[in-house]
Formats: structure tokens, C-alpha cells, sequence
């Protein structure tokens, strides 16, 4: 053993004199010609990935010979592929002890490839096999989401369901939301003060749904800061919410009446940087002293800078966000906040059109249907059959 | 027209949105990537509508001498200065890092450590036990907040270990507080599945001005 | 410390100078902060028109553009494929133009065209991604076996309990009372020991941030006293 | 009389001037930057494991300490970096590192080459720094196949190869172990690729706000060790016997938390006071 170790030395030595770039899978290979037993079988299969958009296959192996010592010893495994079996094959990467899978990615569809496994310790070749052809594929459909699939179609018919039956004359009960019912008293008083209302829609791109949300709550805002006769300024962190923000106002304006009131300096972009941006909003806090502040979209780690500015300032604050996080600071800062879920139900509170109410009562019943399942699928689990909860753990 | 095209376009491509999410195939995946791409660049145009908007602003102020326009000054001033030099220098040239380091980065990170000072005051003014809930708000503030720090270790060495400061913190962060988090999230995407739905069937319609598209 | 040049020491007195006028604001509004403020919005903004630039106008959009430009030209290939690799940069950039229709009144509404687009993205997007994640998620993350020692058994039924009170509060169509509203009451205390626990958490990392400030102030006055000994 | 003294004063303390708050908390913070001092520290089972598996490595062990901490999260996360370098280098292993945040590149560039001086550690020879590569997903990917994928070159621009020290170092796999010091979300990468994929025995050194998240990974093995913000810092420089800023800042963190509690305390009985005033009159 002594003296293969020493030959391996040289080998070594010699290997890393003529290539001087090679690998650590090609060093190794170099040396197994000094084995002194033949390799054990190594049974590879290889399959097309699931649920993908093509391109991959995943490669899994066992050595059914093999005891846990001798696996225990198998500390490279070295992975090879080619597109015959009887040709060469390239090396594509080396993993460690305790590897049964790899899965190959950046191939081509509807081809043939085969894999070669060789399990190393330090400097025998211990094991070996070859497996295939897989053909990798896309799929047209994803198995693994039909829960969800299950729950958006579940979710989407309850709600147009309630829809319908909003549009044919049913009244729905929905309880109220002192965050909601504080929004109209705030720019009453804005009005009485004769200063004006801020709006903050975050921190959000369009592309959260979060600021979608704050568009409609805003549409409300404005609708009545024009019957009021006040003035709403809304500083924007994104140029597309911007643009969005100015719609809704105008609209809201010419809705009221009074486009003539709208000025297009109120609806302005500041930058698209955190804390400049809060610099700014503080400025304006500061300076314009408006009568309420509103908050309402997605907010980070500036949402107590902006609030306690707007304390000091003495701006009754309302504040709405589904940022866990941020939540406890506009909790003890702001004297209305909409958490979480209640921000996209303000919508449909601040309309009162019957068939936003319908979504709600979807939304309802979707909590009572979680409800259900959670303790379904805890008793099925406490009684050992955990595949029911397996069911919903979706990729 | 001015409508309706507006609410088509949001319907066809929003159902698709929701389609492909259940396809994992190629072309679904090449359309998924193109089209969040085209959101990017839309964003990008409407970025020159946006920097306009902050000029007119400060230019307005400015040009009627309205309090303070002097900074306005300052502002435009600085905008062109260092867009100018990001653009014709390059991202990568030593004045505008400079600019980056030491202008930017110094105010990004004090306004960010202001929340020290802030956290101080609103828990001073904010935590009093009045009600139950507020209590309980106050509480488990103040057991985590001694908890996470070697302090709160110290006071309560004496303790049985599972009344020490930090395993009751652990406690409150790793039981109720994933509890509170569940509820929120489950109820966070009941609350956008709906928000999207309305738009994708354009029963929300703010958006397009004029109280709700009527 | 190795002797610093004076363009160091000028960029260091810069950001101390702009460090302490935002501090300055803590006291009250006054006009080193309104420089501050007023000079880093015009920077931030230039910084982000040159990052958005040369980064993703150029990658996703000028680059591409011009590529598919010149296989259009090129000989061989599909034309077919060719012409529609060429729309896919060519829509987005209509898109993007007709935003500009806001400076004109009469065709400003146009730009709904691609607020349209995007907020359909984004609603078609989140819809199954956010039942996925935050509502389906959650919910499997509650389906968990009582096992193991009684303390473990309490803080899982805390949990769940927990989860489903919380739920009660956001319960819309039925008023607080009787039995939804005493889980609502336990659902509004969970939430809160929650939010609490979340503040006094956040704490340390935010006098971490004070630290670093003060760090820099330090260092700042070390390299200028270090300068004007040399 | 007395009494409405007193009870002007309890009035008063509860609507007291923040900028007396703001004041106290930035002396109790300043100061004991200054001082030296030290308050014992408690060390958790997860950040020992993480010293117990390097501290039982051999002389000459390859460990890989990607860095992903900008100028606004250096507060927290550098002082645990340096502990960790400290200790790897005091142990003779040698270390490879990347930086997967641009913001962040020449901040652990520095820092390494910082402690590497500290143990007269050579470039090249007892560690090598990777530098910086977009796409953190694709880049975590693509080094558990090979690290001259997405790395042929070091950050100073030598190739791979030429570098004594990566002679048959090719991957995850040649390193007895990662240690991920992360400011973003982007240790879930780590978490899913490096150990989810390529099996590499993984553990994380992330902020206090985020490190909630991560004991579900500890938990359930993913990782074998976990480090939360300065308070996790403070205890691997505990371990390693090396007081530095961590340890002084935990100092101040436990100071500064206990004022703020005071500070409620205060508010407390001031608001009860002055409402049994209120009842009694």
C-alpha cells in the first residue's frame, strides 16, 4: 500500500508536470491504472427532469455491492457524459462523499445521452457504471402545481360567483375597519386646517401588487380631497408609479368636477434611491406641513423615519403595508394602520360598489378553507399519514 | 377605444401571466422572460417622463421664486452633473465612484442609522401599557430586546434556564411570532389574488383616471 | 495609518460634512440639512439615469435590438423567426415611446397602453405565485404532527392556534362578537406579541448602524489629524 | 400643592422633548466607542459548531468563505468576517473567498488582505479572493462544477490555475467546508445550490433581522451552523480569543438596550402616576 501511494506520488508529480492545467477529476484518473481490484458496479439511471422547460436530466446511482465502509471511503464520485456509449466520454464534474444524484442542465432536447459514474477514494477507482440514454424534454404542463392550480381556479370561480350575485342586486355585510373609516374624517380635517394630505405610495414598482393597492386607495384620497377644495401631494420612488399616480389624480379631479384643480407639480418623481428619497419626503413633511400623512404600499426600513418625521411635523398619520417587518413601527407610530390583507381590502371598503365586496367575501372563504385544511392536514400528520400535507408542498 | 383597448390588453396578458405559470415548457419560459423584460424597458422610458417631472418641478420653483428655490438649483445642478458624468465617463471612472462613495453612500447610510434614534423615541413615546394589547406589544418588545444582548443574559443567569431572558426571547420570536406571520401571509395572498383578479377582469379600473374608468 | 493624499482627506471632509448635516436634522429642520437633501436627490437621480443606462437600457434593449438588426441582414436563418426576434425588441420600445404621448394632451391616452401591459404582468404574475408562497405555503407549513416532548407540543399548538386566531381577525363578513370575536381578541394578541417581538428585535441592528456612523466620523477625523501632522 | 407639582412633573416627563432621547442615546452610544471594556459574553451551540468544525481541520485545509456585505451592512457583518478569517488563518487553512454583491467588492478584497497581513499570510499561496460575477444563482451553480467557470480569472486578474494555491482545487468538493457571511436574501442561493445541489457541508453568518429565517435551516441540518449579526460575531471572538470590534460593540448594543428600556420603564410609571393624579382628583 506504501509503495502504490509512493507510485502515486510520482504519477502525480509527472501529471502536473505535463498538464499543467489539468483538473482534479483527470489527476485522479491518471492514477487509477494502479487499482488492484476490479471496480464494483455502480447501476445509474437517468431520466428527464419533471415539470421543466427542457434541457435536463437528472442522473441518480447506487452501488448495491458496496458496504457502509467501503461507501463511507468513496469520496469523489466523477460524472461523465457522451452521445454514444461506445465513444469517448467528457467529464463533466466531480462530487463529493454521500452524492447519489446530479442533475444536468444545458442540453439539448430529443437527444440521446448516457452517463458514467466512477466512484474514487483517495487514489483507487472503486466503482464504476454507465447508464441510458435519457432524452431530456419541456413539459406542457407542471403536475407538481395542481394544488395551486386547484386553488386559483377554486378562488377565481368563488369570486366571480359573488360577483355575479352582487351585479343581480345582493347586498353583502362586511364589518368595518377603523384604519378605513379614519381616511374620510383625516382629509375632512386637512380641509377644516386649510393644509395639505400626503400620499407615500412606497417604496413598490408597479410590478407589486402591494402599490396597486395604494393606486386605488389614492383614487378614493383624491375623489375627495377635489370636493374638499384641499390639495394631495404624492412624491414617487418609480417613474411608472408616477405616471400611474398622476392618471388616478386627474381622473379623480375631472370626476369631482374640478380638473382645473389638478396640478401635475403635486404628482412628481423624486428618485429611485431609498434613502434620498426619504430625505426628500422628510423635506416636505417638514416644510408643507401637511394635515394627514398617508402611507400606503410596500415600505422598508425608512417607514419609522417617515413616521416619526411626520409626528414631530403633527400630521395625524394612516399608514397601510403587507410588509411583516415594517407593520410594528407604523403600529406604534401612526395612528391608523391597515396590516397586511386589510391594505387590499380598503379598496373595495373605499368603493362600496357591490362587486368589489364580492372579492372579499372570496377572500373570506378562502380563509375558511385554510382554516379547514390546517387542521385537517394537522390531524392527518399527528396520526402519521404525512403525505396529505407533502400534497401542498409546492415548488 | 380609449378604454377598451387599455382593459383587453390587461385581460389577454394577464391570463396569460396566470397560464404559463402552470407550463414550464421553452416557449412559455422564453415569453415569461421577454415580457417581464418589456416591463423593465417600459420603466426605463418612462424614467425620462419621470426625471422631466422632478426638473419641471424645481425649474417651476425657480423660475417663481418660490421659498427656498435656491436649492432647486442645487438639485438640477447635480442631476445633470452626475448623469452627465455617469453617461459620457462611464459607470466605472473614478469621480463619478467618488460621487458614489462619498456623497451617496455617507447620506444613504445616516439617514439609515437615524432609525437608532428614532426606535429610541417612538418605543418611549409609543409603549405604555394603556390597554391589554398594547401591553403585550410593550412586553415582548422589551424581553426580546434584552434578550438578543448579553445583558439580558446577566440579569437572569440566576433563573431556571428556560426563564432566562434569551430562551424566552427565542421563545416569543420562534412561536408567536411565526404565528402572527402565517396569519398575515395567508390572509396577504387571499388579499393580492383578489386585488389581481379585479384588474385582470378590469372591475379595478382607477387606474385609468377619471374615478374608475366611468 | 499611511499618510493620506488631500483628495482622500477633501472626499472624507465631503462625507462627514453631509453625515453631520443629516444628524443636524434631529434637532430641527434647518439649512444644512435641506442641502443635504436638495443635493443628494439630484445625485441619486443622475446616479440611477447612468446605472440604468449603461446597464439594462443597453443590455436588454440597445444591444439587442441591434443584434437582431443585423441577422435580419444576414444571410441564412428563418426570416420568419428573424422578423419576430426583431418585434420582440421593437414592441417594448413602442411601448416605452407611448408613454411619452403624456406631454400631449390630446393623445395622452395612449400612455395607458403600456400602464396596461405592465399592470397585467404584474396581476397575472402575482395571482398563483402569491397563493403559492404566502397563502398555500403557510398554510402546509401549519399541517404539523404533535410530537415530541409536552414543550414542544405547546409551542406547535401556539402556533397553529395562533395562525388561526390571527386569521379570525381578518375575518371580514362577520362582526367581532361571540365566538369569532374572542378568537379575533386572541388572534390581535398573537399578532401583537408578534409585532413586538419584531421591534425589539430590529433594535440591535439599527444601533449597529449608529455604530458604523460614528466608526466614520472617528476614522474622518484620525486621516485629516493624521494629514495636518505630515 | 405638592401635589400638582408632582404631577406637572410626571406630565411633563411623558411628553418630554425627543431631543433629549435623541441626545442620551447618542452619548450612550458615542462613549463607550471610546472606553474599553467588557461585558461577558454567552457563546450558543450554532455559532460553536461552526468554530468546532474549522478548529478541527488539519494544517492546510482548503475553506471557502464567499462575502456578500456592503458599505450599509458592514457594521454587522465585518467583524464576523474577520473573526473567521482570524481563525483560519491563525489555524494555517487556507481560504478562498468571492464577493457576490458588486457594492461589497473591494470592502472583503480589503478586508482579507487586512488579516492575511495581521498572520503574514501570502496572496496565492494561503488564500485566493475570486472577486465579483453577476447573477449570484448562476455563479453558485456554476462553481460547484468547476470554480474557473465563472471564475477563469482571480479578482487581480491571474488566472486560476497559476495560483500555487487552487493546484487541485476545483470545486465545493475540495473545500472541507463553506461559510457563507451574507447581507441579502441571496444565502438561500447558497443554501439550495452549494448544499442543496453539490451536497457541501454549508453554514451562514447573516444580519440579527434576518437570522429568524435561517434557524429553520439549522434546524432541519441544511446548515451546521449559524452566526446572527453582531451578537454572533461577538461570540466567534469570544471563541477564538480575539477581542475586537464586535465584542466592543456588543458593549454598546447592551448599554444602548437598556437605556431604551429605561426609557419605557420611565414612560410607564410616568404614565401611571400621573394617572392615579388624574382618578384621585
Amino acid at each position: 500500500m506504501k509503495k502504490s501511494g509512493f507510485k502515486f506520488l510520482v504519477v502525480l508529480a509527472v501529471s502536473i508536470w505535463l498538464t499543467p492545467f489539468a483538473s482534479f477529476a483527470e489527476v485522479i484518473s491518471a492514477d487509477s491504472a494502479f487499482q488492484s481490484f476490479p471496480p464494483m458496479p455502480i447501476i445509474v439511471t437517468v431520466s428527464d427532469m419533471p415539470n421543466d422547460p427542457g434541457g435536463a436530466l437528472i442522473v441518480e446511482w447506487s452501488i448495491p455491492d458496496a458496504d457502509s465502509l467501503t461507501l463511507a471511503s468513496m469520496n469523489v464520485y466523477q460524472i461523465s457524459r457522451s452521445s454514444n456509449p461506445d465513444s469517448e466520454f467528457e467529464s463533466i464534474t466531480s462530487l463529493v462523499a454521500g452524492s447519489t444524484r446530479y442533475e444536468d442542465s444545458g442540453l439539448e432536447d430529443g437527444k440521446n445521452y448516457y452517463y458514467r459514474i466512477i466512484a474514487f477514494d483517495n487514489d483507487n477507482r472503486l466503482a464504476e457504471g454507465t447508464g441510458g440514454p435519457g432524452v431530456p424534454s419541456g413539459q406542457w404542463f407542471n403536475t407538481g402545481r395542481i394544488p395551486i392550480l386547484i386553488m386559483v381556479v377554486l378562488f377565481a370561480t368563488t369570486a366571480i360567483g359573488f360577483i355575479v350575485s352582487a351585479k343581480k342586486g345582493y347586498k353583502f355585510y362586511v364589518r368595518p375597519i377603523a384604519g378605513i373609516r379614519a381616511v374620510d374624517d383625516a382629509i375632512g380635517r386637512a380641509t377644516e386646517m386649510g393644509r395639505p394630505i400626503l400620499y407615500v405610495p412606497g417604496l413598490g414598482t408597479a410590478s407589486e401588487v402591494a402599490t396597486i393597492a395604494a393606486f386605488t386607495i389614492l383614487g378614493r384620497v383624491a375623489r375627495k380631497v377635489a370636493e374638499y377644495n384641499t390639495r394631495v401631494i404624492v412624491p414617487n420612488y418609480d417613474p411608472v408609479v408616477m405616471a400611474v399616480c398622476q392618471e388616478v389624480v386627474k381622473g379623480a379631479y375631472t370626476a369631482a368636477g374640478k380638473p382645473d384643480m389638478y396640478d401635475a407639480n403635486d404628482v412628481y418623481f423624486v428618485t429611485q434611491d431609498q434613502f434620498p428619497y426619504t430625505a426628500a419626503v422628510n423635506g416636505v413633511m417638514l416644510r408643507q406641513k401637511p394635515a394627514t400623512n398617508f402611507y400606503m404600499g410596500m415600505f422598508y426600513a425608512e417607514s419609522l423615519v417617515l413616521a416619526e418625521t411626520g409626528f414631530i411635523s403633527g400630521s395625524i398619520q394612516i399608514a397601510g403595508t403587507d410588509q411583516l417587518v415594517q407593520i410594528p413601527f407604523f403600529v406604534s407610530v401612526c395612528d391608523f394602520v391597515l396590516m397586511g390583507e386589510e391594505l387590499y381590502a380598503a379598496s373595495a371598503y373605499l368603493s362600496q360598489e357591490p362587486q368589489q365586496l364580492g372579492t372579499l367575501k372570496a377572500q373570506d372563504w378562502g380563509k375558511v378553507l385554510v382554516v379547514v385544511l390546517i387542521i385537517v392536514g394537522m390531524i392527518f400528520s399527528t396520526f402519521g399519514w404525512e403525505s396529505f400535507a407533502a400534497w401542498f408542498d409546492v415548488g | 377605444m380609449r378604454r377598451e383597448i387599455p382593459l383587453v390588453i390587461v385581460f389577454l396578458f394577464g391570463l396569460f401571466m396566470i397560464v404559463q405559470f402552470f407550463i414550464p415548457h421553452r416557449s412559455f419560459a422564453f415569453l415569461y422572460q421577454e415580457f417581464n423584460n418589456w416591463t423593465i424597458i417600459i420603466g426605463i422610458f418612462t424614467m425620462v417622463i419621470g426625471v422631466g417631472s422632478l426638473i419641471t418641478v424645481h425649474y417651476s420653483k425657480i423660475r417663481f421664486k418660490k421659498p427656498g428655490w435656491g436649492y432647486s438649483i442645487v438639485t438640477i445642478v447635480s442631476l445633470c452633473g452626475m448623469s452627465l458624468i455617469g453617461l459620457i465617463g462611464g459607470t466605472e471612472n473614478e469621480l463619478f465612484l467618488n460621487l458614489y462613495r462619498y456623497g451617496l453612500s455617507p447620506v444613504t447610510s445616516t439617514m439609515f442609522s437615524l432609525l437608532a434614534y428614532f426606535i429610541a423615541s417612538a418605543a418611549y413615546r409609543a409603549f405604555r401599557a394603556r390597554t391589554v394589547v398594547a401591553t403585550l406589544l410593550l412586553i415582548s418588545a422589551v424581553v426580546v430586546m434584552l434578550g438578543r444582548v448579553p445583558i439580558g443574559q446577566i440579569i437572569t443567569a440566576w433563573l431556571p434556564e428556560w426563564l432566562q431572558l434569551q430562551n424566552i426571547a427565542d421563545f416569543l420570536l420562534q412561536t408567536p411570532n411565526v404565528a402572527a406571520k402565517r396569519a398575515i401571509y395567508i390572509g396577504v395572498g387571499l388579499g393580492v389574488a383578489a386585488v389581481s383578479l379585479k384588474i385582470i377582469l378590469g372591475i379595478e379600473r382607477t387606474w385609468l383616471g377619471g374615478d374608475g374608468g366611468k | 495609518m499611511e499618510n493620506p493624499g488631500i483628495g482622500i482627506v477633501l472626499w472624507y471632509t465631503l462625507a462627514a460634512y453631509l453625515t453631520l448635516s443629516i444628524f443636524s436634522f434631529l434637532y430641527k429642520d434647518n439649512p444644512f440639512y435641506r442641502l443635504a437633501e436638495h443635493l443628494i436627490v439630484g445625485i441619486s437621480a443622475g446616479y440611477w439615469i447612468a446605472i440604468l443606462y449603461h446597464t439594462s437600457l443597453k443590455d436588454l434593449w440597445l444591444q439587442p435590438l441591434a443584434a437582431n438588426f443585423m441577422a435580419l441582414f444576414a444571410p441564412g436563418g428563418s426570416p420568419l423567426l428573424e422578423i419576430g426576434l426583431i418585434m420582440t425588441s421593437i414592441v417594448p420600445g413602442l411601448l416605452g415611446i407611448m408613454m411619452f404621448s403624456r406631454f400631449f394632451s390630446t393623445i395622452s391616452w395612449l400612455s395607458r397602453w403600456p400602464i396596461a401591459f405592465y399592470l397585467a404582468i404584474t396581476a397575472g404574475v402575482a395571482l398563483p405565485l402569491y397563493l403559492q408562497s404566502f397563502t398555500i405555503r403557510q398554510m402546509q407549513a401549519c399541517m404539523i404532527g404533535l410530537a415530541g416532548s409536552p414543550w414542544e407540543i405547546f409551542g406547535d399548538v401556539i402556533i397553529i392556534a395562533g395562525t388561526i386566531c390571527g386569521l379570525a381577525y381578518f375575518y371580514f363578513s362577520l362582526e367581532h362578537k361571540g365566538v369569532i370575536g374572542g378568537l379575533a381578541k386572541f388572534g390581535i394578541w398573537i399578532l401583537m406579541i408578534g409585532f413586538g417581538s419584531t421591534f425589539g428585535y430590529t433594535v440591535m441592528s439599527r444601533i449597529s448602524l449608529l455604530i458604523g456612523r460614528f466608526d466614520f466620523l472617528i476614522e474622518w477625523y484620525e486621516i485629516v489629524i493624521n494629514y495636518a501632522k505630515s | 400643592m405638592a401635589g400638582n407639582v408632582e404631577m406637572g412633573f410626571w406630565d411633563k416627563l411623558m411628553a418630554i422633548d425627543r431631543r433629549w432621547i435623541y441626545l442620551t442615546i447618542g452619548i450612550v452610544v458615542f462613549i463607550p466607542i471610546l472606553l474599553d471594556m467588557t461585558l461577558p459574553v454567552y457563546v450558543t451551540a450554532e455559532v460553536k459548531a461552526v468554530y468546532d468544525r474549522i478548529d478541527a481541520l488539519p494544517q492546510g485545509t482548503v475553506v471557502m468563505i464567499p462575502c456578500e456585505y456592503d458599505p450599509a451592512t458592514m457594521a454587522e457583518l465585518r467583524p464576523m468576517a474577520h473573526a473567521l478569517f482570524r481563525h483560519c488563518f491563525a489555524k494555517d487553512l487556507k481560504i478562498v473567498s468571492c464577493a457576490l454583491q458588486i457594492e461589497g467588492v473591494t470592502l472583503v478584497k480589503d478586508d482579507l488582505a487586512l488579516i492575511a497581513a495581521e498572520y503574514g499570510k501570502t496572496y496565492g499561496v494561503d488564500y485566493v479572493y475570486f472577486g465579483y460575477k453577476p447573477f449570484p444563482a448562476i455563479v453558485i451553480l456554476n462553481m460547484g462544477e468547476n470554480f474557473r467557470k465563472p471564475f477563469p480569472r482571480d479578482y487581480y486578474g491571474t488566472e486560476l490555475d497559476s495560483l500555487p494555491m487552487m493546484k487541485g482545487v476545483v470545486n465545493y468538493s475540495s473545500c472541507a467546508l463553506l461559510v457563507n457571511i451574507n447581507a441579502t436574501s441571496g444565502a438561500d442561493y447558497w443554501i439550495n445550490y452549494a448544499n442543496g445541489r453539490y451536497k457541501a457541508p454549508l453554514a451562514l453568518g447573516v444580519t440579527a433581522v434576518s437570522a429568524t429565517d435561517y434557524y429553520t435551516f439549522l434546524a432541519s441540518g441544511q446548515i451546521f451552523g449559524l452566526m446572527g449579526g453582531l451578537k454572533g460575531a461577538a461570540e466567534y471572538e469570544k471563541l477564538i480569543n480575539h477581542n475586537a470590534a464586535a465584542t466592543k460593540a456588543m458593549n454598546v448594543q447592551s448599554i444602548a438596550h437598556s437605556v431604551i428600556v429605561v426609557f419605557i420603564l420611565i414612560g410607564n410609571i410616568a404614565y401611571f402616576a400621573s394617572r392615579k393624579r388624574k382618578k384621585a382628583i
